[in-house]
């Protein structure tokens, strides 16, 4: 029973992971920029929610309707600004200068909010069903998760832009033949890219505290999830996430707690190594 | 009825450093199917690319419609009424057939017209219609081209350019498809061809241009062509 | 003079597309074998394969009666085989002499090799002379394709694999390349295997032409037989609509 | 043209020449301005120290804080004021506790320096203080560069940086230099078993952490063997916390039972999965915890499960202030070891020094830095007043001295005990349990100090 | 004759000229301690300089980027460690070892990754060295969370500081000697095209293993180093991905793929941190992030490549 509770449990972080890593991998779909601020963007968006509930008394889930589209305008500024002058040079320059900016980002959080971890009270009640409990704010947030990818998913595959994102993607020199302009659906990928990150971080306010400097661990677990899912492959990373998370939680069962999270690693190497382009990934190298 | 509505005049274009084009001047008339003959590397490839706007010229203009449009990018190419079925058709192959149709009327001016060339394109090639949920990696390889002429022409052109629509395709397929095109031609359509298979072609062809080592050696009717020996040199050298 | 290379049956698969169906080929020390084919007929794949860069999914390669078949690269061009490539890759950041100093560093010189072991001299035997402090990156494309060469040459190669290699050459250019081409066969004892498109230089310059189709070999004769070859005539200018 | 020229070629002259034009790029060019650079930086760097060593006394342009001026009096050449150097975490990973203990010593100074500085007897005058801290991101490696900064800057003493590990990395620096260290937040037992002499510690050691919890469990009357359920965090402090708390158990035969003992990594989203498993073991209560984030995402997970448990006690984070706010009345009844609490008297205790009570504490850092100390920030307060009284005592600025009138000190403050081992530990402080009843923080043990009945089993 | 003459003469002039600096500044780097009181600055600008370079030896020779460098640091020390805080070595002893298992970690780590490309190699780098934290960090045998200290009779800083010298200039000369030599000259091929390379007879694989094994062993020696001077190692401090990105960030802003760019970018990026951080102890951070945006947007080429660029502009113009 504890086993099954650990494989539902996994599932729903699994969820909410994949969905955070599925903004790294848009992004790197259609621009090849891998976004080490990824993580940056997800504590930008919890400070957002912490603050809107403690001063407005907004509840999180209502603040992604504020950090969502917040995040989209942060996500278009940083890429006109920044980001679309490194799109054309070699990969290390992108990492480095996204780097940069998480740098910036992170300290000027710390010197604007004081290091202080933040947390919410706010819980809703767990989910019984099956002999399994899933604690209700999981719940939410896997909630949110399936909501987001479906959404995601709509929009990729119904919208135009969405396709010419996914074009983009694919081919992007016969994207540019359709008539699609790649600089357009890059600054469109960025801004969903980042959206994404910053409503995570409404929910993980759900869930966690956070602090200004916490924003390395997600871009950390964003990365494994997106190379072992397959890089540029949005159900990969859905797929990754929740491999990761329920590997996370069932190898608790048989390992020390604190070995666990080693765990993601050694797969992510070994799938590296057995299959070079991620689970989903495009064969060859 | 001769109006000019593509005009290439002195097209050089360089790969880097690499020269490929050295002085390229066509034109093609309103409503003709024109091709482009010439052997591997002769820089076909890179004519029509350049003429689309993907590649850069070094110098020399590209007029469409009148317009000048050799600094244009390609995507506003396209939105202008100028479409090319490139090299290898360069579908997007997880996506579905639709979905490939859909792209190919990207430009606001093509989405106007969608559901209209989208029934005239399925009318066209009924087996993409069988197809449209299927993706368009799974098509064999004559739906494959037969998606890519119709993605082409999804951006409701004036002039398509194809590059190689017989690539990798069966004798009885490539006959399909050039049945086809020349439909297409019949409707109306301006069409520049890029083509290896210099038989099938001619046939349908208005005019056409050898291409030779970056330079144009040769241009005339279909029966000039057959007349001259220039062909044979150009492909064997002997 | 025996056979230098000998292809048997080889035959290579990429994701369920054959690429290749069964080569089987001799090249005769000293030759100088044109192998020509319309796009995708398989010849830089061909190239890939005898060079180490691709594994055969079967068929044997032999060179020099030596079983190479999927030996590493660097291997193969230490037996004495060297290629040049049809976009040509150079060592951008380094200047001509260096590319081809670097070359000799790694190559494995012949007892009975005629080439000449010196950079300067093996550059201005491609007439490069006067580019040998020139970064390779800053080259015009035709001195690229001289310095593909000289690279070549620098490896003391047995047997030179040229892809390509007039394509993107002037007239001029080319007719220089093929004077190179039959004195390093006829002066230096390199046998070579060139594809081309550009037919007029390859056509005067070989003794005997292999003619390459979707993977297969479909015809092999002196130029003059091969123009005149259905199969040859079919393969580059179609049929009529069925 | 003759075979044999072409075999001997390769060689070395070959090699050299081929990095001729390479060397002549990399060298001539490059190396020049890599020199001037270099050289840039060893001059910027000599004139830094120069101008913080020799002119730290006239200038505050480091981050040295000057919180007085000097009363200038008669003819005096000796020191103007007493320096105090300090790195912190006010980045990184410990930044949250690097702050608030800074804010303690901030605090401590500005008392000092109101109340006219501190009498150093064989110098006959009153001198200020002044704290000069720098930012250690939370790195060991900038710890031991910042230290020897310090030293070089001819700092009076050294306050150690928050945490074990960075206490380690600055101790060796102290040593050697022969300068007092006092550690306000690094509770590893190890940092006084390697036999520094300059280091002394204000607060009790990690293995005394959990004691208190256990005495108080062990004195509710309960027949069997009380089922323990260990849930701490992988890091130096609460592994030695738990060492600590297995040993108090092993000594008293029978009264517990550890059906569950194992470490969690402390950056992990949720500790469903291990607590699950806890559940699956029956404990009746679990002691564990680390640090803030963690033990806040503790408390909400049990209660996300539905779990119960009689008693839950974890490290550090229900003695924060924030623990309230942010988890509102799930903070109820979850207990902690401390430190200290703000409600705690030791007035009555004798010799009593330094003027403040924890009440009149509290008030005054909520006035200063707006927000509500924690114990962190207590801890470091009572180092300045330890290290004031150890000053005044021996009349001394001499580390030496102070560090051996230090070993004879057994005082009172508003943080409670000071008295030290003869390694330097603690020895004198005890440690409290604290727990929230109803929205309020009470502190349950020991009884003579306990503001509250402990309420237990938790309803 | 004459023109080939005269650039001789030039070249040796203004070699001795530089020969004459480098040596002033080594006897300036021997003499320090007695002058110069925060000796451990010195120590450390050295010990970035030597993981600068010693990134620089792989990634900036071969162009694959290694974003698990830190992995080597980390080991190097906590062998060091442990043979000091164990077995009682001799602090030279535990150094060398240290460098020797991060070489010999790099081997195996080579085999499987260098065929990896891109970010792909990246990101298994990244993750092997997160393994490796998180592993440490939970085994007890080697001090797991509460990590390492050593006895205070291994602190030595002036000792520490000139051995550090000693592997800070074999590790400056080991990269020139390696990027003079024919290994240098593979790598280099490798980077600018490696199918090429392997087409003139190099063996790529075996010439990118050899450089990481080269790089790990500096960044090892590194490692165990900075142990002996901070005296205490936990997995936080051994395995930070913050080094891997500062040792990137260092030979970037000096120049990848030259000798002297790491030697320069360490220098400066870690006297920059250290100044701000002593001056700025609130908003150093904050500096930084803007000068690493800067330096991507404004000489994306390190400094090394901007000044030449400078150079060629201002001769250009005479």
């Amino acid at each position: 029973m504890l086993l099954a509770e650990l494989v539902v449990l996994g599932l729903a972080y699994g969820l909410l992971f994949g969905v955070l890593a599925l903004g790294l991998t848009l992004i790197w779909g259609v621009m090849k920029v891998v976004n080490i601020a990824h993580g940056d963007f997800v504590i930008v968006g919890a400070y957002s929610s912490y603050w809107l509930f403690v001063l407005a008394g907004v509840h999180p889930i209502l603040s992604i309707l504020f950090t969502a589209p917040f995040g989209f305008g942060l996500g278009i500024i940083v890429y006109l600004g920044l980001v679309r002058r490194v799109v054309h040079a070699p990969e290390l320059m992108s990492l480095f200068l996204t780097f940069g900016i998480s740098t910036l980002i992170s300290s000027l959080l710390l010197y604007i909010y004081s290091p202080n971890q933040r947390a919410i009270s706010v819980t809703f009640p767990s989910i019984n069903g099956l002999g399994v409990v899933l604690p209700g704010n999981v719940a939410i947030a896997a909630a949110y998760a399936v909501v987001v990818a479906t959404l995601l998913r709509i929009f990729l595959t119904k919208t135009y832009w969405g396709k010419a994102i996914r074009a983009v993607t694919e081919d992007s020199s016969s994207a540019l033949l359709m008539g699609i302009n790649p600089e357009a659906v890059s600054m469109l990928a960025f801004g969903i890219g980042v959206a994404i990150a910053s409503s995570v971080g409404s929910v993980v306010m759900l869930l966690q505290a956070v602090y200004p400097t916490g924003g390395s661990e997600f871009t950390l677990l964003a990365f494994v999830i997106v190379v072992l899912g397959g890089l540029g492959s949005p159900f990969g990373a859905l797929l990754g996430g929740i491999v990761i998370g329920v590997v996370d939680n069932v190898a608790s069962l048989y390992l020390p707690a604190a070995a666990t999270p080693a765990i993601g690693f050694i797969i992510l190497v070994i799938v590296l190594i057995v299959r070079p382009s991620g689970i989903m990934g495009a064969k060859g190298r | 009825m001769t109006e000019p509505l593509l005009e290439v005049s002195r097209l050089a274009v360089n790969y880097g450093a690499v020269p490929v084009l050295w002085d390229i001047s066509l034109t093609v008339n309103r409503g003709e199917l024109v091709v482009l003959l010439g052997s591997n590397g002769a820089g076909k490839t890179t004519s029509l690319r350049s003429v689309q706007g993907v590649l850069k010229p070094k110098s020399g203009k590209v007029a469409f419609n009148s317009k000048d449009i050799t600094a244009l990018a390609a995507n506003k190419v396209t939105a202008i009424g100028l479409s090319l079925v490139p090299e290898g058709r360069g579908l997007f192959a997880t996506m579905t057939v639709e979905e490939n149709l859909q792209l190919g009327a990207f430009s606001k001016r093509a989405r106007k017209r969608f559901g209209e060339n989208l029934s005239s394109v399925y009318e066209l090639f009924p087996i993409l219609k069988e197809r449209k949920g299927q993706r368009a990696g799974s098509l064999s390889g004559g739906e494959q081209q037969m998606l890519a002429i119709g993605r082409g022409l999804m951006s409701d052109p004036e002039m398509l350019m194809l590059d190689e629509p017989s690539l990798g395709l069966a004798p009885i397929v490539v006959s399909k498809v050039f049945k086809v095109l020349e439909g297409l031609k019949d409707r109306g359509l301006t069409i520049l061809l890029v083509e290896q298979n210099v038989e099938v072609s001619l046939a349908i062809a208005d005019r056409g241009y050898l291409l030779e080592n970056g330079k144009i050696a040769f241009e005339g009717t279909p029966d000039q062509f057959r007349a001259n020996e220039s062909l044979r040199e150009a492909y064997l050298g002997l | 003079m025996g056979d230098l290379l000998r292809l048997t049956q080889v035959a290579k698969r990429f994701s369920g597309l054959e690429v290749l169906k069964d080569i089987s080929f001799e090249v005769a020390e000293g030759e100088v074998l044109g192998l020509i084919g319309p796009n995708g007929a398989g010849k830089t794949t061909l190239f890939n394969i005898i060079s180490g860069i691709l594994k055969p999914n079967s068929g044997r390669v032999v060179f020099a009666s030596k079983d190479i078949t999927g030996l590493p690269t660097h291997r193969v061009s230490r037996l004495g085989i060297a290629r040049t490539f049809q976009i040509p890759q150079p060592f951008a950041e380094m200047t001509v002499l260096e590319n081809v100093r670097a070359t000799l560093l790694f190559s494995n010189p012949r007892p009975e090799g005629k080439l000449p072991r010196d950079a300067k001299e093996i550059c201005e035997m491609v007439g490069l002379g006067g580019r040998l402090e020139q970064p390779a990156g800053s080259l015009s494309a035709p001195e690229k394709k001289r310095l593909e060469v000289a690279r070549a040459l620098a490896s003391s190669p047995r047997l030179l694999l040229l892809d390509e290699f007039a394509a993107g050459l002037t007239l001029s250019e080319s007719s220089w390349a093929s004077e190179m081409i039959k004195s390093l066969s006829k002066d230096y004892g390199v046998t070579i295997v060139w594809t081309e498109h550009v037919m007029k230089i390859l056509m005067r310059s070989v003794e005997r032409v292999l003619v390459l189709q979707s993977g297969e070999v479909i015809a092999s004769g002196t130029p003059a037989e091969v123009v005149k070859n259905e199969l040859v005539l079919k393969a580059y200018f179609g049929g009529k609509p069925a | 043209m003759n075979r044999n020229t072409y075999k001997s070629h390769t060689s070395n002259s070959e090699m050299l020449a081929f990095g001729e034009s390479k060397a002549r790029r990399a060298i001539s060019r490059t190396a020049g301005i890599g020199i001037v650079v270099l050289l840039l930086i060893v001059a910027l760097g000599g004139a830094y120290y120069y101008t913080t060593t020799l002119g730290s006394a006239t200038t505050s342009s480091s981050s040295g804080q000057t919180t007085t001026t000097t009363t200038t009096t008669t003819p005096y050449t000796g020191p103007t004021k007493i320096t105090i150097g300090m790195t912190m975490p006010l980045s990184g990973s410990l930044a949250s506790d690097g702050v608030m203990s800074l804010d303690g010593l901030k605090m401590w100074a500005a008392s000092v320096n109101a109340s006219g500085g501190i009498y150093v007897k064989s110098l006959n005058h009153r001198l200020p203080v002044q704290l000069i801290y720098y930012d250690d991101t939370s790195t060991a490696s900038v710890v031991a560069t910042d230290y020897q900064q310090l030293v070089a800057q001819g700092v009076n003493f050294l306050v150690a940086p928050y945490s074990s590990g960075l206490t380690l990395a600055a101790a060796p620096i102290a040593e050697t230099n022969h300068l007092l260290l006092i550690s306000h937040g690094g509770a590893s037992d190890s940092i006084w078993s390697k036999g520094y002499k300059y280091v002394v510690g204000v607060l009790s050691p990690g293995s005394q952490y959990a004691i208190p919890v256990l005495q108080m469990l062990e004195n509710q009357n309960s027949s069997t063997p009380l089922k323990v359920a260990f849930f701490f965090g992988n890091d130096a402090f609460s592994i030695s916390v738990k060492t600590g708390a297995l040993a108090f158990i092993n000594s008293t035969s029978g009264k517990f039972s550890v059906v569950y003992n194992q470490l969690y990594d402390e950056s992990a989203t949720s500790y469903t999965a291990q607590l699950s498993q806890i559940q699956a073991a029956s404990p009746d209560v679990v002691i564990g915890g680390a640090h803030f984030a963690d033990g806040e995402t503790i408390v909400k997970n049990i209660q996300s499960l539905g779990l119960h448990f009689k008693m839950v006690s974890l490290l550090v984070a229900p003695d924060d202030p924030h623990f309230l706010s942010d988890l509102g009345s799930l903070a109820n009844n979850v207990a902690a070891p401390s430190q200290w609490e703000s409600n705690l008297d030791f007035t009555h205790f004798s010799p009593y020094y330094g003027n403040i009570t924890g009440a009149q504490f509290l008030s005054q850092f909520q006035s200063s830095f707006n927000m509500p100390p924690n114990y962190e920030a207590a801890e470091a307060y009572n180092t300045g007043l330890v290290l004031q009284r150890a000053i005044s005592d021996s009349g001394s600025l001499n580390s030496t001295i102070v560090r051996n009138q230090l070993s004879s000190e057994n005082i009172w403050t508003f943080y409670g005990n000071f008295q030290i081992g003869p390694t330097g530990i603690q020895s004198g402080h005890t440690m409290v349990v604290m727990q929230w009843q109803n929205g309020a923080k009470q502190t349950v043990w020991p009884r003579a100090v306990a503001t509250s009945p402990f309420v237990y089993p938790a309803p | 004759m004459s023109p080939l003459k005269l650039t001789g003469f030039t070249l040796t002039r203004r070699r001795s000229a530089e020969m004459a600096v480098i040596l002033v500044l080594l006897a300036l780097l021997l003499v320090a301690p007695t002058f110069f009181a925060r000796i451990s600055v010195l120590f450390f600008i050295l010990n970035w300089i030597v993981l600068a370079e010693s990134f620089n030896m792989f990634a900036g020779l071969t162009g694959y980027v290694n974003f698990g460098h830190v992995v080597f640091y980390g080991v190097g020390g906590y062998v060091s460690a442990l043979l000091m805080v164990n077995a009682h070595a001799s602090p030279y002893v535990a150094v060398i070892a240290g460098g020797l298992a991060s070489s010999l970690l790099a081997l195996g780590i080579s085999l499987p990754t260098t065929r990896l490309r891109g970010a792909y190699f990246a990101i298994a780098t990244l993750s092997i060295n997160e393994a490796f934290f998180v592993t440490f960090d939970s085994w007890d045998a080697v001090g797991s969370a509460p990590g390492l200290s050593l006895p205070i009779s291994y602190y030595q800083p002036v000792v520490e500081y000139y051995v550090m010298v000693v592997v800070a200039i074999a590790c400056v000369l080991s990269m020139y000697a390696i990027s003079k030599s024919k290994f240098g000259i593979a790598l280099q091929a490798i980077r600018q095209q490696e199918v090429t390379a392997n087409s003139i007879g190099i063996n790529a694989a075996y010439y990118k293993s050899l450089a990481l094994v080269f790089s790990g062993f500096f960044a090892g020696l590194a490692g165990a180093l900075a142990i002996w001077q901070i005296t205490f190692i936990d997995p936080p401090s051994a395995f930070n991905v913050t080094i891997t990105v500062t040792s990137i960030s260092m030979a970037m802003l000096g120049g990848l793929g030259t000798v002297i760019g790491p030697v320069i970018g360490g220098a400066l990026l870690y006297e920059l941190t250290d100044l701000l951080g002593l001056s700025y102890p609130f908003i150093h951070l904050i500096i930084l992030g803007v000068i690493i945006v800067g330096v991507v947007l404004v000489i994306p080429d390190g400094i090394l490549g901007a000044s030449r660029r400078v150079l060629t502009k201002v001769r250009g113009r005479r």
